[in-house]
Formats: structure tokens, C-alpha cells, sequence
């Protein structure tokens, strides 16, 4: 048993520790870093994001776990994963989808014509996608989705609506599951697919959402696509969606930033003043970190669990789904009790100029709700926690 | 024992919810959370015009001289639309420290005016670095040639830029006063918050007062006390009437959204959620009511006001968070509803007396 | 809106007050009083119950709320609610299944010959009766009741099983629920019974609990019983069992034992010194006070929405749900905060000399464990709520 | 990064648990819960045959010299049957305390003893009225004419009817020291209590040693801290134990239990309190493992310890609470299983530093 990394983990951590404090002396890196932020979509469109991005390329940080036919190290995926941690402890965007589940889809399943189009873009960081999923009758239950493509000589024909696509309105390309059988069970008609955003009849439409944060609607007004661009076999999507997570278990759940904020909050409860005394002096509030604190390690470790497994070669969907309910709900968790320690002058918005924390506080109240929604809801997580973990039958 | 209220009662629940269904729909929530003024004046002249603003005043001033449970009514109708208006901080508060310690001259300029709902006056009370015990605050009066000397910061005022004057809590030869000031001559500086309020800090330092602006007629400490814990029932039954939306809209949510071939209320999960949350609200809208109850009684009622105060701010907020989890996404689209009421539930929770404070008056009151 | 009772109420409530006093100095007052329990059945089965039982039938409080051609008053219910309150708040064993739901079955359903034999012994306070619904395979699910009642000419043959039958050791007579058409859909082929305890046949056999409160199994092996004992019609029995539970709603759920819990914590955490301070001087302690404080408040609510309803004339099943399930969560939340604030020596047993408050709360925290289970558990009453009181579709 | 056992590790487990499977079936501790002794001798000896009673004790005195994490292992399979056994207070405690305080001649004299399992040594530390804070202790000696004489009471000392010496937590001179005193001199009162383990009051008072039985070698405070620190990670450890076999048997039973035509773990209600439960076990277990780990690489551990403890008794609870309720009536019949780990839930989660001392221990070494 070992809690540490490997001393080559180690030296990699240190690399790109390095790496990032050379990039912070670049001109767009205060387009990059904000460490203080919940969520990345605020900074992810800016042009910086694809300087960034390119940069990471350069030093070759994109694809480290692809095989080295296509471009890759060969890594083992625990160096995404490392690497994560330390973009997220700095607040900048992680890697993700690219080299994760579209990158190693293609590798696994794609045309050789679309792995020569995308992998190598992918690897120079050129190239933003969105993922197109949900769909407004098609959340939690995401194999009900009904995004209409219809074959047409040469080309798909798509109608319909997405929902809730984060990165819509800055990608390049919309990795999109349809459904390309009407006919068959839910989870036997849907193809996966690649759209280019800019696609005639294809409209995004923004939806703000309380944590400051950008998402879209996407409607599909007749989009015609190339049947190149049908990713592996027709009706083999859902298969490739639930393969999908599988690629990305290690790079899914970074743990720094929730320990970072935790200790954020320490140093501004120890400075905040009440009544001439800092908050830290109240019992209620020592107790409330005391537990905190616990909850924070335990997050930590449902965390090593899922690495764990991994590098060991399992696919940790139980561990993750753990991994995923606890540490979501400690983030709320963790806002609020910030809030309230902090008392109403936890309420000012960073616009404030005597906001605690600039307002970290009511921000992170705001943005943390998505947390435990989307990405799998808590009660998606406790179903294949129960049935997948325990094996309780569904109904 | 009879839980049900007079028809006088319903029927004042009724005029104030169809004002409400009026003037704040959630269109207008949200037109007022970004407007100047921070609240619809549609509305507060409607509710004026019904004699709201004039309820809480004695009858000798243009008021109504109503208790503590038709309050309540109102305040629930206001806290289910989510309506945010100026009533509690002036007609509420300030009238009630005009009445009991202004000089007789202040009264009879200012009461009438507040109960016709023409003017707005609001208090200034909280400071960054103090809690609600009066104790520790700092802004203070001197008095120098006739005039009082003010210094001091005051924040989280409501609605200062549709005040005509601000009612300012000081230290004045040690003790607990409360000051008239007239609006225009202070600087608001607006502190944008989470629930989208008007909150203004306010600058008193250097600012100079007529003498005869104090109020000196009665027991300020006394008063404050009693006009803050109206205050609690008041909030308290805000948070009722809010928290009572949002189960309204989880439920109707949960009916109507299919997945997995059923409605999501059909699961356990969501479901039991609901059924917790009904439970709790339930018990708070009955604690909140005999506050009230008590209180119109003549009967001890401070502990019962801080209890109703604590409950159910804390189930509005535990009711928003499982209400916007059951909306999935749309629970944290900013063009839904239910994080308008996400955002107010915690406003309500720290605003008017926090957590904190109120955990502690309860204890004391029980063990001291 | 008048939180208060009626002066009659009152006047009712002082009278009540009269008697127990009164009845304290009788010499079997000992055997029955006991404030400090947390279950009645361990004082249940004593002679001396008996006897309080008939000095109460004496005193004319034993079906109050019967029409007065059955010997009754024809009072309010919430005189029984009143009676049972005070009954509650010396630790005397309440008013219940006799004059509650089998007395007023009776009255609505049962023959001439059953009215004219069990009326008269339950004013007298003659006779105790067991409850016979549960079974090992009917929990929460009642309707899927097992046990078998044949005909056999002039009378019925039981054979099956019971469980928790609570009384039923020391009780003179059984209301049993039995199958008595097995091709019947499952709520359609119950009926009910009174069978005599000592019937041939009929075998108890102690359950011991962890709160160490008894209840039984018991065992009918071709139990015969006239069926001059069918109450009411056959096969409607599911009807009558439903029906009854109407016929309580004032009595069930009474407030005063919990509140008295919760002052005497507080008057025993203040007298209980940890280092040389009382525990009440403790932040978090007094906290945890000021919020169960509230939640007691809460739960006094939800009972009054009860007896509201109920004297409005409402069947008021959602607020009966919702005043059980969560004050019996209280109930064990204020177990489980005493212990934390007692510490280790809160473990000690009342037989333990030095046991703080003779082992009150170690035995709250055992014996709280049933009230969330039995009479509906809280995954039931969620459910009452959700579908009866919310609307929910079940699945 | 790696969470697996060494091979080693997991024999040592089986072992452990097959012993267990033996000798501490359900009946078993019911038996033992009720005999005198408080525990199963045939088990006693048979881990002792096995070498665990010689684990953490010095090659030196005849033990083996293993770890926190090896530690950690039997202690979970311990708490996993429920076993109880004065392993940690012996081996545990008093041989910690003997190893860095004792004079030459009380090691040699009671280590190899206690390293063999053929003496039970236990130590009194508790008082009625004191945290866990050395600093509050009364329990005292005074030296006279060579001897000490001890004043004060003890409470809840494990197993002291079966302990050759009992090690009592002394004030002398105005510091902490340990000092051995013989069983046999002493007045054991019994107090019963929630978990039905043998604990005992002691009444020092009167009682007269000689000096040398002293523990004067070490600081006693360091190394009553190291020692309870490493019962932090045992203790927590059974609880880890104890809450997954809880667990095991809930969901065991909401599998094959049928109510409403399907298996109970068919309803989320049911089935999201086990995905809970499983969570915060899984978390809890490896907090419990790190901690180990931590002592064991010889890192600070001291934190770890404490919040692994904190963390895993209050699962453990929980996970009792959970359990019993999805048992629904066989969750409080005295013959089912589910009420046994309800209540030593709650013993383990009070003994051995309660929830109160270690929150503000953790608390004050973030915070202070």
C-alpha cells in the first residue's frame, strides 16, 4: 500500500509545475489562470484558452496516453490525470474531451480518413469540441434522446434540438449522438457523429445559468453531414458513449481544487473579524472546519480509490460514481457553510467592493449547484452505486 | 385550538395574493431585481393603495393598527412571489422606533407619510465587522454645538436610494440611539449581493444632524429589540411563502418531466425528497403562525419569533436545494425560476438577524 | 387561528390532572407511573395496570367519544387526545385499541351478539386486546397477509403465523386479520377477527427487543373460533383495518413525552460538569439545544395540524404522516445528541450505579430504534405524503 | 499510488478472520458479551498462538515489531465479527506505555507476558467528569516514606477483571505519570452498559504501591499521546470493520427481503441509503489506511489518526442507523444481528477519545 506517487509521477508533477510558471510570465496567461473560479467555461472561449492549448501541445502534454502511432507517449493515463490536477490547481482549463473520449473513440472505432482529419489536430491543440448529448426530453435518461438523422444519398440529415452543450458557441466541431434508427429499443438506433459547428442549419443559442456560467441550446434545422463523418458503425453510438467514460476515468474528478478552497476558507475565516474577534474563535465554526476537514480527506480518498483502480488496470464506474456523489455534495456543502460563517456580508457579489474573498463565497454558492446535476445527477450515482456496487436489483 | 384563519384574514390573503399575481410575476421579479429602484412601485402603490403599508401603524398616525398574524399574511403572499419591497424596513421597523421613541413632533411628520406608503424610510443598522448584537457596533453620534456629529460606517442598507431618510443606529453617550437622517445628504455606495437586493453601504462619517433628529423619546434598546423580532415573524413567514412556491414548482416539475418512461416524482428518490420537504415546511408555517398568534395575544412571544426565524429561513434554503435538484438543468438555468428562488432562500437565512446570532439568543434563552 | 384549547378543553385537561393525582397515591400507582420509559409495554402486562384501567373506566374516561346509546359521552375525539396526553406525560399506559379501533369497528360494523359481548367489558376497562396484523412476510406491505382462516361448518380454522404482536401475552383477546379468500386479488380477501387468547391451537413465543420492550410471535395451528367472532362482513376486512386507522387519528400521536425528554436533557446537561464546567457552557452544546429547541417546536406543529384536521372533521392522514415520521426522527436525534454531549459515561446503563440520569438516555438510544419502524415506517409515511399529500404518481 | 495489501498483509487478514469465523460467530458474542470475562478466551489464545498479541511489541520482549497498518488489519477484522478483547488495551496501550516509560526491570518483567497473550495488563484513564484532556485529571499519588499513595477514581476500565496490573493515569509532582498497580489489590465495580462490554469502575483511593512501579523512564505525556493516537487508528478501524459487515447484512437482506412483490432493494429509498452507506464507508476505510500508512512511513500521523477516528465511528453509526431501519422489525429484535453493531456503533464512537474532544483537536490543529 501507497498513498504517494511514484517517484516518476513525481518528476512529472515537478515538470509541469515548471512548465506552468513558464506560462505564467506569457502575456495571455491571466486569460488562463484563474484559480479562484468554480467553473471554466467563463475563460474557455477567450483566444488565450487556444494559445494555452496549443502550448500544452508543444510540450507534449496532449495525447500522452494515445499509442504512439498516433502521435501518442504511451503513457499510462495516470499522467492525464496528474496533469489535470495541476492545470486545476491553477485554475486553468483542463485537458479533456479531445485526447480523452473523442480522441480515443476515433482511435478505437473511427475510419482511418477521420483519425487522419482529427487526431493530429487534436494533438496540436488546435481544435475545440462540444459534446452533444442531452437533449430537453433527454437528461438523466439520456438513451431516450431523439435527435433525428436521416440518411440521404451521401449525406445525414439532421432535426432536432440539444440541450445544455457547454462549449457550443467557441467549437469547432460537435461530437453528436443521434438517432439514426426510430425502429429499434432505445439503445440499439443511435450513431455518433461529427458536425462542424459552423454547418448551415445549425443555431446555438445561449443559457445562462446562476453560476455566471455559459451553456447552449443547439437546434438542427435540415444540418447536412457527409457520411464520413458517422463515427464507427451506424447504431453502434451508444455503445461508443458508455465506452467513452471508460477513457476518461482517471482525468474525470480532480481533487486539488476542492482542498485548495478548503483551505482558502480557512485563511479568510481566520482573518475575518466579528465583533473584534476572528471567526475562527467561534466554536461552532472551529467544529464546522473540524469536520469539513474530515469530509475533505475522505473526498480525497474516494478519489485515490478511483486512480487506483485504474491504474490497476479496472474500470472504476463504481468508484467514480462515489467519487463523483461525495465530493459534488461537499462542494455545496462546503459553499454554505462558508456563507454562513461569513454572515450577510458572505451575500456581496465580487462586484462588491468589500465582498469577502472578492465574493468567491456567493459565487461558488451559486456555482456548485451544477455540480451534483450534471455530469450524472447524485440519485444517477447512488443508482449504479446500489446496482452496479451492491447489486440490488432495479425495478 | 383552530388553525384556520378569519375570513377578514383570507381575504386579506387573497387581495395580496392577486396584487402579487398583478405586479410580480416572475417576469417582474426579475425586471425589479436590475431596476434603479430595486422593486416594483406598481406594486407598492397597489398594496398602498390596500392600506398594506398603513397596517402595522397606530390608527391615531393614518394606520391600521393591525397585528402581528395579518403581517404574517401579507409577508408569506410577498415571500411566494418573491416580491422584495421597502414594507418591512420602513413601515415595519422604522415606524415601530418612530412610534415608541420619536418626540411627538417626528411622529406626526413622518407616520402619516409612511403609512400612506409615500414615503419610504429605512434603517441602517449592520456593520461589516459586527454581528446583530448591539454591543459591538460603532457608529456613533457626538454632540457639538446643537448638532450631532456622526462617524461610522453602515452596510447592507435596503432600498437607501428610494429612502426619504434613513433611520441610523448610533452610540451616543454610550448607549443605543437611533437618528433621522435625510437621505440626500449621505453617499450610497450600492454592494451588489447575491439575491440581486438594493443593499447600499452608507458613509455617516462627517455628516452632520439637527439634534432634534435623535429619537429620544422612548427605551431605544427596547424597541429595537421588539421591532426586530417582528421583523423575524416577518421574514420568517417569507420564507414560508417562498419555500412553498418552490415545493409548488418541484411537485408540478416532478408530475410533468418523464424520464426513464415515467414521471421522475414516480421515483422514490425524488419523491421522498418532496415528502420531507412538505413535512418541514408544514411544521415551520405553524411555528411561524403561533409567533404571530402569540405575539397579537400579549403573551411572551421572543423566543417563538427567533424559532419561527431560524426554522424556516433554514427549510427555505434546504427546500431550494432539493428544488433545484429536481429541476435538473433547468434548476440552474438563470431563466428558469427556481435559482431566483436558490438565491433568495440564503439571502433570507443571514439577512435580519443570521444563523448565528439567532442560535445563540435561543440557547441563551433556554440555559441562561 | 387560537393555538390555545377551548376553556372546556382545559377545564377537561385540569380534571384529568385531579384524577392522576389522586390515583398517585393508590397503592398500584408505582406499576403503572413511570415518566421516565420510553415504552409502555414494560409496565403493561402488571396487575396494577389492570386496576388503573378500571379506576379510569370508573372515573368515566373510557369511551368518551362513544355515541351514548353504546354507554359512550358522545364527546369530541380530542378529549381522548387530551386524556392521552396527560396519561402520557406521568408515563402511564394511554388509552387505545379498545375504546380506538376495535371498540369503534364494532360500533360501525359488528353484529348485534359482538357489540353486546365487548362494548360493556371495554368501558368497564375489563379487557385488554392484541393487535394482529404483521406477519413475517407482511411488513410494510399488510395487504400480502398470509395467515389462513378456513370454514369448518359453524367456524373458522386459523392456521399461520403473526409477528410483533406487541400484547399479546398478556391481552384476554386477539383482533386478528386473516386470508379468507386466497383466490381474491390481495387487499380483497382479508377479514377480520376476535379470537380469545387462550384459544386451543394459539402459541405465543417471546420476541425480546433491543429496546427491551417485548413482543411475540404467534403461532395458530387449526385455532378454531365460532363465527359468531367474523367482525362484520367477510372478506372486507381490509376496509375495516383502513378504516380504524381513522377512527384514532386523535390519540395517536401524542407531543408531551418528547418535549418532556427534551427539558429534562436540558436540566440534566446543565447540571453535568466536564472539566469543571457545566456541559451547557459548551458552544456546540448549546447550539445543538437551540436547534432541537426548534425542531421540538416544529414537531409540536405538526401535531396540532393533526388535531386541527381532525376537529375541522378532516381525515387528516397526510398530517398524521407527517407529525409521525418526523417526530420519531426526532425522537432518535435527541438520543443520539444526548449521548455525544454525555460522552463516554452516557453509555452506562441504568443498572450501572453512576449512570447519568439512571441511564436514560442509553436506553432512549436503544429503544427509539422501533418508532421509526413500527406503525409505518418513515419509507411509508413518505410515501403517504408524496402520493396522498403532494399528488405523486406511484410507479 | 497503490491501495492493495502486500500478500503478506492479506494472509494476515485471512488468518485474522478465519479465527474469527471460528471462534466469534454471532452466538459467540452474544455469549461473550454475557460470561464473565467479557470476552472469548478460545479466541484470545488462538490469535494469540497466531503472534498478534505479540505484534506491536519490541522483537526485544518477544514481539514481532509490525506496524499500524498490520495493526489496522486484525482491528478491522476484529470489528467486522464484533470481537471484543483487551488486545488494544494490552498489547496496545499499556505495552506502549511500559516500552518507552518503564524501567528496565518492569519491561522485562511484563512485556514477554504481554507479548505472548498470557497476561492482560489494562490501563484507567478515564474520570467520571473529565474530557479526555490530560490536563483536567484528579486522579493523584503523593510519595510517603517510598510509597505512593493514590487518591481518586477511574471509570470505564476495559476488561479489568481479567488484567493481571492495571496502568492508572496519575497526577504526581503536578505531571502526567503511569504507574502499575495489581489487580487483586483493587475494588472493580461493574458498570453495564450500551455496548454490554466489561468496563469497571476503579477506586484508587487508599490504595498503596511502591515506587517502582512508577513508569519513570519516558514522557509519559508523548507517549500517552503516541499510544492513543495509534488506538485512534485501531479503534476506527473496527469501526470499519463493524460498519461493513452491517452493511454486508443490509444488503444481503434487501435482496432476498420481498415486501410489495419485489425485493426491497428494488426501491431507491432502500437502495439510495446503501449507495450512502457504501460511500462513506469506502472513504472512511482507506482515511482509516492512510492514517497507517502515515505512522508506519513515519510521517506525521497525528491529524490523520484523529480524523480517521472521528470519521469512521460516525459511519459506523450512521451506517447502524441504516442498516437497523432497512431491517425494518428484525433491526430491533434482540435475537437478529443488526442490533448488535447498533450499539457498539455508538460505544466505539464515545470510548477511546469522543467525538467532542477530537473535533476540537482537529480543529485546533488546523486552526491555532
Amino acid at each position: 500500500m501507497d498513498f504517494d506517487f511514484a517517484a516518476s509521477e513525481r518528476a512529472f508533477i515537478s515538470d509541469v509545475r515548471e512548465f506552468l510558471t513558464t506560462h505564467r510570465e506569457q502575456d495571455e496567461a491571466d486569460g488562463v489562470f484563474a484559480p479562484n473560479r468554480e467553473a471554466d467555461s467563463m475563460l474557455s472561449d477567450s483566444a488565450a484558452r487556444r494559445v494555452f492549448n496549443q502550448r500544452l501541445a508543444k510540450a507534449g502534454y496532449l495525447g500522452m496516453s494515445w499509442d504512439e502511432q498516433y502521435g501518442g507517449q504511451a503513457r499510462d493515463g495516470i499522467y492525464d490525470y496528474l496533469l489535470n490536477e495541476e492545470l486545476a490547481s491553477v485554475g486553468a482549463p483542463l485537458i479533456g474531451k479531445g485526447v480523452g473520449c473523442i480522441g480515443k473513440t476515433l482511435i478505437n472505432h473511427g475510419s482511418e480518413r477521420l483519425k487522419k482529419e482529427f487526431l493530429p489536430q487534436i494533438l496540436r491543440g488546435e481544435t475545440e469540441f462540444a459534446l452533444g448529448y442531452s437533449e430537453p426530453g433527454a437528461g438523466s435518461d439520456l438513451a431516450s434522446l431523439q435527435l433525428k438523422a436521416e440518411r440521404d444519398g451521401e449525406y445525414w440529415v439532421f432535426n432536432g434540438q440539444k440541450m445544455w452543450t457547454t462549449s457550443a458557441h467557441f467549437a469547432d466541431w460537435y461530437w453528436v449522438a443521434a438517432r439514426t434508427d426510430p425502429a429499434a429499443a432505445k439503445h440499439k438506433g443511435i450513431s455518433v457523429f461529427l458536425i462542424p459547428m459552423d454547418a448551415p442549419g445549425l443555431r446555438i443559442t445561449e443559457i445562462r445559468t446562476m453560476g455566471d456560467h455559459r451553456t447552449n441550446q443547439v437546434f438542427f434545422d435540415d444540418v447536412r453531414v457527409h457520411t464520413d463523418y458517422l463515427v464507427g458503425e451506424e447504431n453502434q453510438g451508444w455503445l461508443y458513449v458508455c465506452e467513452a467514460l471508460d477513457y476518461e476515468r482517471f482525468t474525470l474528478y480532480t481533487i486539488g481544487p476542492l482542498r485548495t478552497k478548503f483551505e482558502a476558507l480557512v485563511d479568510l475565516l481566520k482573518l475575518t473579524l466579528r465583533d473584534g474577534q476572528p471567526l475562527t474563535t467561534k466554536d461552532s465554526v472551529r467544529r464546522g472546519i473540524a469536520r469539513l476537514a474530515c469530509d475533505v480527506e475522505t473526498a480525497t480518498m474516494l478519489q485515490r480509490r478511483v486512480i487506483a483502480a485504474a491504474l490497476r488496470g479496472d474500470v472504476p464506474t463504481v468508484e467514480a460514481a462515489m467519487c463523483k456523489l461525495y465530493s459534488t455534495e461537499l462542494g455545496r456543502r462546503l459553499a454554505d457553510f462558508a456563507l454562513d460563517c461569513l454572515g450577510p456580508m458572505g451575500l456581496l457579489r465580487r462586484s462588491a467592493a468589500d465582498a469577502p474573498a472578492a465574493g468567491k463565497w456567493e459565487h461558488s454558492y451559486r456555482a456548485t449547484v451544477v455540480d451534483t446535476i450534471g455530469g450524472g445527477s447524485s440519485e444517477i450515482q447512488k443508482n449504479i452505486i446500489s446496482r452496479r456496487g451492491l447489486g440490488l436489483p432495479s425495478k | 385550538m383552530e388553525l384556520d384563519f378569519s375570513e377578514e384574514q383570507e381575504r386579506l390573503r387573497e387581495t395580496v395574493r392577486k396584487q402579487c399575481r398583478d405586479h410580480a410575476s416572475s417576469t417582474a421579479v426579475r425586471a425589479a431585481e436590475t431596476s434603479a429602484s430595486g422593486y416594483s412601485t406598481e406594486l407598492w402603490q397597489a398594496l398602498a393603495d390596500t392600506g398594506i403599508t398603513a397596517m402595522g401603524i397606530d390608527p391615531e398616525y393614518g394606520g391600521l393598527g393591525m397585528g402581528s398574524l395579518d403581517s404574517a399574511i401579507v409577508h408569506e403572499e410577498l415571500g411566494r412571489s418573491l416580491v422584495s419591497l421597502p414594507l418591512l424596513d420602513s413601515a415595519g421597523v422604522c415606524a415601530s422606533l418612530l412610534q415608541l421613541c420619536g418626540s411627538q413632533a417626528l411622529r406626526q411628520i413622518w407616520l402619516p407619510q409612511i403609512a400612506s406608503g409615500d414615503t419610504v424610510l429605512v434603517p441602517a443598522w449592520q456593520e461589516a465587522a459586527c454581528s446583530p448584537n448591539t454591543d459591538h457596533w460603532e457608529c456613533s453620534a457626538v454632540t457639538a454645538a446643537g448638532k450631532l456629529q456622526l462617524h461610522g460606517e453602515k452596510v447592507l442598507v435596503p432600498f437607501a436610494n428610494s429612502a426619504a431618510a434613513v433611520l441610523v443606529a448610533l452610540r451616543h453617550k454610550g448607549a443605543l440611539a437611533f437618528a433621522l437622517v435625510a437621505a440626500d445628504t449621505l453617499q450610497l455606495r450600492e454592494q451588489p449581493n447575491h439575491a440581486d437586493q438594493k443593499l447600499f453601504a452608507v458613509d455617516f462619517t462627517g455628516v452632520e444632524i439637527d439634534a432634534l433628529a435623535k429619537l429620544d423619546a422612548g427605551d431605544a434598546t427596547a424597541t429595537w429589540e421588539q421591532a426586530m423580532l417582528q421583523t423575524q415573524i416577518a421574514v420568517a413567514a417569507q420564507a414560508i411563502g417562498g419555500a412553498s412556491s418552490m415545493l409548488q414548482m418541484a411537485n408540478e416539475y416532478a408530475q410533468q418531466r418523464q424520464q426513464f418512461g415515467q414521471p421522475i416524482g414516480a421515483f422514490q428518490s425524488i419523491a421522498h425528497y418532496l415528502a420531507d420537504c412538505a413535512t418541514e415546511i408544514e411544521g415551520a408555517r405553524y411555528l411561524v403562525y403561533q409567533a404571530a398568534w402569540a405575539c397579537d395575544q400579549g403573551r411572551p412571544y421572543a423566543q417563538l419569533a427567533m424559532m419561527a426565524k431560524l426554522q424556516a429561513t433554514a427549510v427555505y434554503r434546504r427546500s431550494t436545494v432539493t428544488g433545484v435538484q429536481v429541476h435538473g438543468g433547468m434548476g440552474f438555468s438563470a431563466d428558469a425560476d427556481p435559482q431566483l428562488y436558490y438565491r433568495r432562500a440564503k439571502h433570507l437565512q443571514l439577512m435580519y438577524w443570521d444563523t448565528d446570532y439567532l442560535e445563540q439568543r435561543i440557547a441563551a434563552e433556554i440555559l441562561d
